[in-house]
């Protein structure tokens, strides 16, 4: 008897919006308890096109339209989910999400602590961020660093296919309070995956290229530009790894230590403001845990310092690109 | 115009089954003494941080919870002791929390503002103003769409009127009809400002007109007005009407918290409501119907004060919660 | 009840003064005549980010402005041309801030979505909904503790109404009698949800009557109408009356913004509302009057046209803010 | 003749509540387009009692008592600084200053830039943080980091009598907006001033303490702990140099720098979350310029990652002490 032929998982090629929205749909099915509400998620089709067809499918009762009013989209899906339900919320962007920030810090996050272990919020809420649009500074914004910043709360960048394609299965088993960023940017983005997702772990970062030389921590939006940039550098013969934090709280310090412990060096790119980011939260770990291993301190790169201009050059030059990224890296290769 | 017509004093006092108003009775009995207490326990330094007396509304939690099913839930706010108490959680674990102790309701996490019991469907104690209002209509929503007919009764006082929470929690439970009775306590101050400084249109049950929200106006210093008025809306909001907004009238009579020291209001004022004290109110009532007399007025104070001097004895036994402990329930406890 | 009977298409064209209507006439023709050539210059890429037109709507802005004073304000959206224009801005500086040039109203760094202006008191281009009233009730709060007698105009839609933010403004501007219009556009969407869908109470005009503020509704697409109703309200307003609400009854023709396939309207709702296009209806009355024929209408059209073409010129001549100004403006330059 | 006596200055003891009220109330005197508002800040004397009193000094023009609505408070006073006046808003605690956020975020910050540097916003909004009087999770946190992390608004955080008797002439006379931090916990402490108030700076940070062998870095409610612990250190032989960042945005990084040069050692203490606090961004920029001449990596202490408990011990073990302070210190003089 011949061996048998292992089959080739069946694959298919999905945009980063499809991917998500094939996962919000077999949570859908999956699960009685879950139900989508939002802001123009249904007759519109969703402000990102992600939940486009979902309406149509599951009807008005399980993905919800909401009016605008994001305080009351929040506090209910706070509300259902201490009540047996598996919401999720969606607030079009994180620029709106602050108006939704006290139900989320004053009421998700603590609801559990404060009732002494009672109310678990297992609730899911899902927003985006990030520029390169031209949508100037009301719409532009990356508050990320903002929710990662409050314990409660476990707070995820889905930056690639895989992430979006299997992410609302363990956000959902989560039962707690779960911030999905999305990248509007990215969302038409293709790649090639199986046919059934793969399952992934939200709380752990994923090296998603080795090298040795030196390492790129980053999140979200700008994976994408630090892997271009990492490609760039490789043909100066520096071998960055790029490491893709994607739960940003808690954040994987093992994951980030073992790669610094072995290339001695790191840079952190982010797409928000660099004052009080995820970079800074990083480095100094970074540089508490790992100080004698380190050979030059830690790099940042993030958001110029400015509200987001419409302007395309101007935008450009305030956000991180592969040419900043470069130059950063050199800068730390050639300390210590 | 969904507006009702108000509903003033309606009870007929003679239809009173006489072991029904005594249950009312020291219901509200009950919540006075237990917080006399607590203002005792707050002088000798025993309970701390901020102390919301209910003191003179006892008649609006009294009334209403006695028109709820045990399976019915009941957000409120930082002046829930009565709530609390009405609901059912019992008096120990009560005073155990604002004694800080493991054995509270909230494990000693919570204090006077968050009282929770998961138990009695007692979603808290919630300190933001207006912050709960959005959560009773997802508390609502769940249940709805679970297909249990319970109501849920939310608590608020005329000051989260103020919010807009309010607002949008208004429309958003209206437009899906959401199992919500909205019950403002109207004691006409919000801390030091008064209903008539902080409304355009102090005409409260007139706004949730604005929301197709049928509402209407009660004395809430008549636990028999109270309760009639409610049991008519929980038995609509049950049957599937949608929500209902009623404004209790009443009055504190303590100043807005043991901070405060109650510049603000005419002491005639004070004198006058607290001639409309509910408790007294009662109690002639049934001496009226000859159901009351001195002596079993006599026995049930001492019956109350013994329940209460058992919970007390009950929270001071109570060890606290162990240090290494202050880091559970930041995100649930997950059976391996 | 302060609600005032509907008001709606009371204007007597017979009194109208033939200038005055041809000027009307030809704002809004501008106002149209701008934003089709937005729409050329957005399919070439010029113009990015969001794009939000008003084609339909130019009535309001038109009939609005028109009973303003120069030193009064304006607060206004993202879908602000019409209303940018209407107040007396340069078509020049608008269409360089479209194409993100220095010669902007903004620099460049506000786009389309964020025109500002200090010389005629526009106050920006506010993309978050509703974000723009409780600004619009400081401004005129500013001017009346300042003993100026002029009146602020506050835009925002119908999807305005459902946000928290429009509820707290219009009691506080009720509170403290502020000099504010809060001119409603109702177009009837919000995005892709239907006004019915997205209010339990679909009565705009009636939920101002919750904070005291007298209200009304006019015919959106009637400028005369608008003109007539909104001088009305302007000069109570002037005259210290407090602020009103008026609700504009209109539509717009085109998507919500450029990226939206508008799957949600009825093309037959559509057809319907452009037959009542307030350009034309205007140029019928006009010419019902003689006071307009076909070569004063060609000669107009003309006139306009040139006049874009003089700002696209401007606009495209104008050079880009240098990349080392990007930091200005985060904070005031102050002279040493 | 004789030497002229030089007078000693006059002094005179206040708290810390005082030293605020004075500063408010000499802007009031100074500067007609000054006012304050904000929620009980008249009738009610203010949640703090800082404004008891100016009411009837100043009547309800200038000290306007707001209803509960955070966003309307602060909007309003972005409106009206836009606009000529000079607002100074309270937002009783910063747990509220969510709710206002979007304003602040959207609209405050990003205002001059958005504007192409038309429209500067001189509010002043003061706010309070810190835990330490047992009120739990929903009124005790810190949300310093959440406002530092915003380009275009100034953060103070007043933790000296200094300054709070000073702090309102820069705050105004900054042509942009400013975030003031209050703490509760110390308002009644009592310090001797001069009667006249000595100029404050704003924009750096300020040496409490000398020393040599390490340095110390927090700001607001901690550093009169942080000064109880270098005392404590001092007994050691530790020479703890404590410096009060004051302005945590701006960053005064030239203070911290040059202090540690001189220590090559630092522990940065904060009652904020650790993660994502202000340490990490002192901590990656020391790390950044200093880090060869660091002999330890920078330590960081904040609240322990947990929403606030009540109880009196959870509470404490959740904030920053002496003893833990003195521990930190230690690890950090014992490595390198
Ligand atoms: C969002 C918010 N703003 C302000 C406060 C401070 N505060 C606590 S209670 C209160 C008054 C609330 O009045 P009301 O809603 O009438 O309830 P009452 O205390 O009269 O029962 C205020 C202003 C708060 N807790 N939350
Ligand atoms: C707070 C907030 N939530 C959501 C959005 C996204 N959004 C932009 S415009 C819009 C619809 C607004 O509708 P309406 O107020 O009726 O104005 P219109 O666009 O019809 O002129 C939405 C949902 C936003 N910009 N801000
Ligand atoms: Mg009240
Ligand atoms: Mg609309």
């Amino acid at each position: 008897m011949s061996a048998p032929t292992v089959a080739e998982p069946a694959t298919v090629t999905l945009t980063l919006r499809e991917a998500l929205k094939q996962s919000l749909r077999e949570a859908l099915i999956a699960d009685d308890r879950v139900f989508l509400l939002g802001e123009d998620i249904g007759a519109y089709g969703g402000c990102f096109a992600v939940t486009m067809g979902l309406l149509d499918e599951f009807g008005p009762g399980r993905v919800r339209d909401t009016p605008l009013s994001e305080v009351a989209i929040a506090g209910a899906a706070i509300g259902a989910a201490m009540n047996g339900m598996r919401p999720i919320a969606e607030i079009m962007t994180c620029n709106f999400s602050l108006l939704a920030l006290d139900q989320v810090v004053n009421n998700a996050a603590t609801m559990l602590h404060m009732s002494g272990g009672q109310f678990n919020v297992p609730v899911v809420i899902r927003t985006t961020a990030g520029a390169g649009r031209q949508l100037a500074a009301q719409h532009s914004h990356s508050f990320e660093p903002i929710f990662a910043h409050v314990p409660g709360i476990r707070v995820v960048a889905i930056a690639t296919h895989e992430d979006a394609r299997a992410v609302l299965r363990p956000a959902l088993d989560d039962p707690d309070p779960v911030v999905l960023f999305e990248y509007p940017r990215i969302m038409t983005m293709e790649a090639e995956l199986p046919v059934d997702p793969v399952p992934v772990d939200l709380s752990t970062a994923a090296v998603r290229r080795p090298g040795s030389d030196v390492t790129l921590i980053t999140y979200g939006l700008t994976l994408h530009t630090v892997l271009e940039a990492a490609e760039t550098l490789a043909t100066d013969g520096i071998d960055a790894e790029v490491i893709d934090l994607r739960s940003l709280r808690p954040l994987d310090d093992a994951t980030v230590l073992s790669s610094v412990g072995r290339t001695h060096r790191a840079v952190v790119v982010e797409e928000a403001w660099r004052t009080l980011g995820v970079g800074a939260e990083i480095a100094a770990r970074v540089t508490e845990e790992a100080f004698y291993d380190l050979d030059a301190p830690v790099e940042r790169i993030g958001c110029a310092e400015v509200p987001l201009p419409y302007a395309k050059h101007l935008e450009d030059a305030a956000l991180p690109q592969v040419p900043s990224i470069v130059a950063a890296v050199r800068r730390v290769m050639h300390r210590g | 115009m969904t507006r009702q017509p108000p509903l003033v004093a309606v009870a007929r006092s003679r239809d009173l089954d006489p072991e029904h108003g005594l249950d009312l009775l020291r219901t509200m009995l009950v919540i006075r003494s237990f917080e006399e207490r607590c203002v005792e326990l707050y002088s000798a330094a025993q309970i701390r941080g901020f102390l919301h007396l209910y003191i003179g509304e006892e008649a609006v939690a009294t009334g209403v919870t006695a028109t709820l099913r045990e399976d019915d839930a009941v957000v409120s706010t930082y002046r829930e002791h009565g709530h609390a108490i009405a609901k059912g959680i019992g008096l120990g674990p009560i005073m155990a929390e604002m004694l800080g102790k493991v054995d509270g309701v909230s494990r000693g996490r919570g204090g006077s503002m968050h009282l929770f019991d998961a138990a009695t469907r007692f979603y808290g104690g919630n300190a933001i103003v207006a912050g709960g209002i959005p959560l009773a209509v997802g508390v609502a929503l769940a249940d709805q769409m679970q297909g249990r007919d319970r109501v849920t009764v939310c608590f608020f006082g005329d000051g989260a009127v103020d919010e807009g929470a309010f607002h949008e929690s208004l429309n958003l439970a209206s437009l899906w009809q959401a199992p919500v009775l909205f019950a403002c306590e109207n004691n006409h101050y919000a801390m030091g400002m008064a209903l008539e400084r902080a409304e355009a249109q102090p005409d409260l049950a007139l706004k949730a007109s604005g929301y197709a929200v049928p509402s209407w106006r009660v004395d809430g210093m008549d636990v028999l007005a109270v309760e009639e008025a409610t049991r008519r809306a929980v038995t609509a909001i049950r049957a599937g009407g949608g929500p209902v907004f009623i404004e209790y009238d009443t009055y504190r009579f303590r100043a807005h918290s043991m901070y405060d020291p109650d510049l603000y209001r005419d002491p005639a004022e004070v004198e006058a409501w607290k001639r409309r004290d509910p408790i007294p109110a009662l109690a002639a009532t049934l001496r009226e119907h000859g159901h009351l007399d001195d002596d079993a007025m006599a026995v049930m104070e001492a019956e109350v004060a013994a329940e209460i001097d058992e919970a007390v004895a009950f929270a001071e036994a109570s060890p606290l919660e162990p240090l290494e402990d202050l880091e559970r329930f930041v995100t649930s406890e997950v059976a391996p």
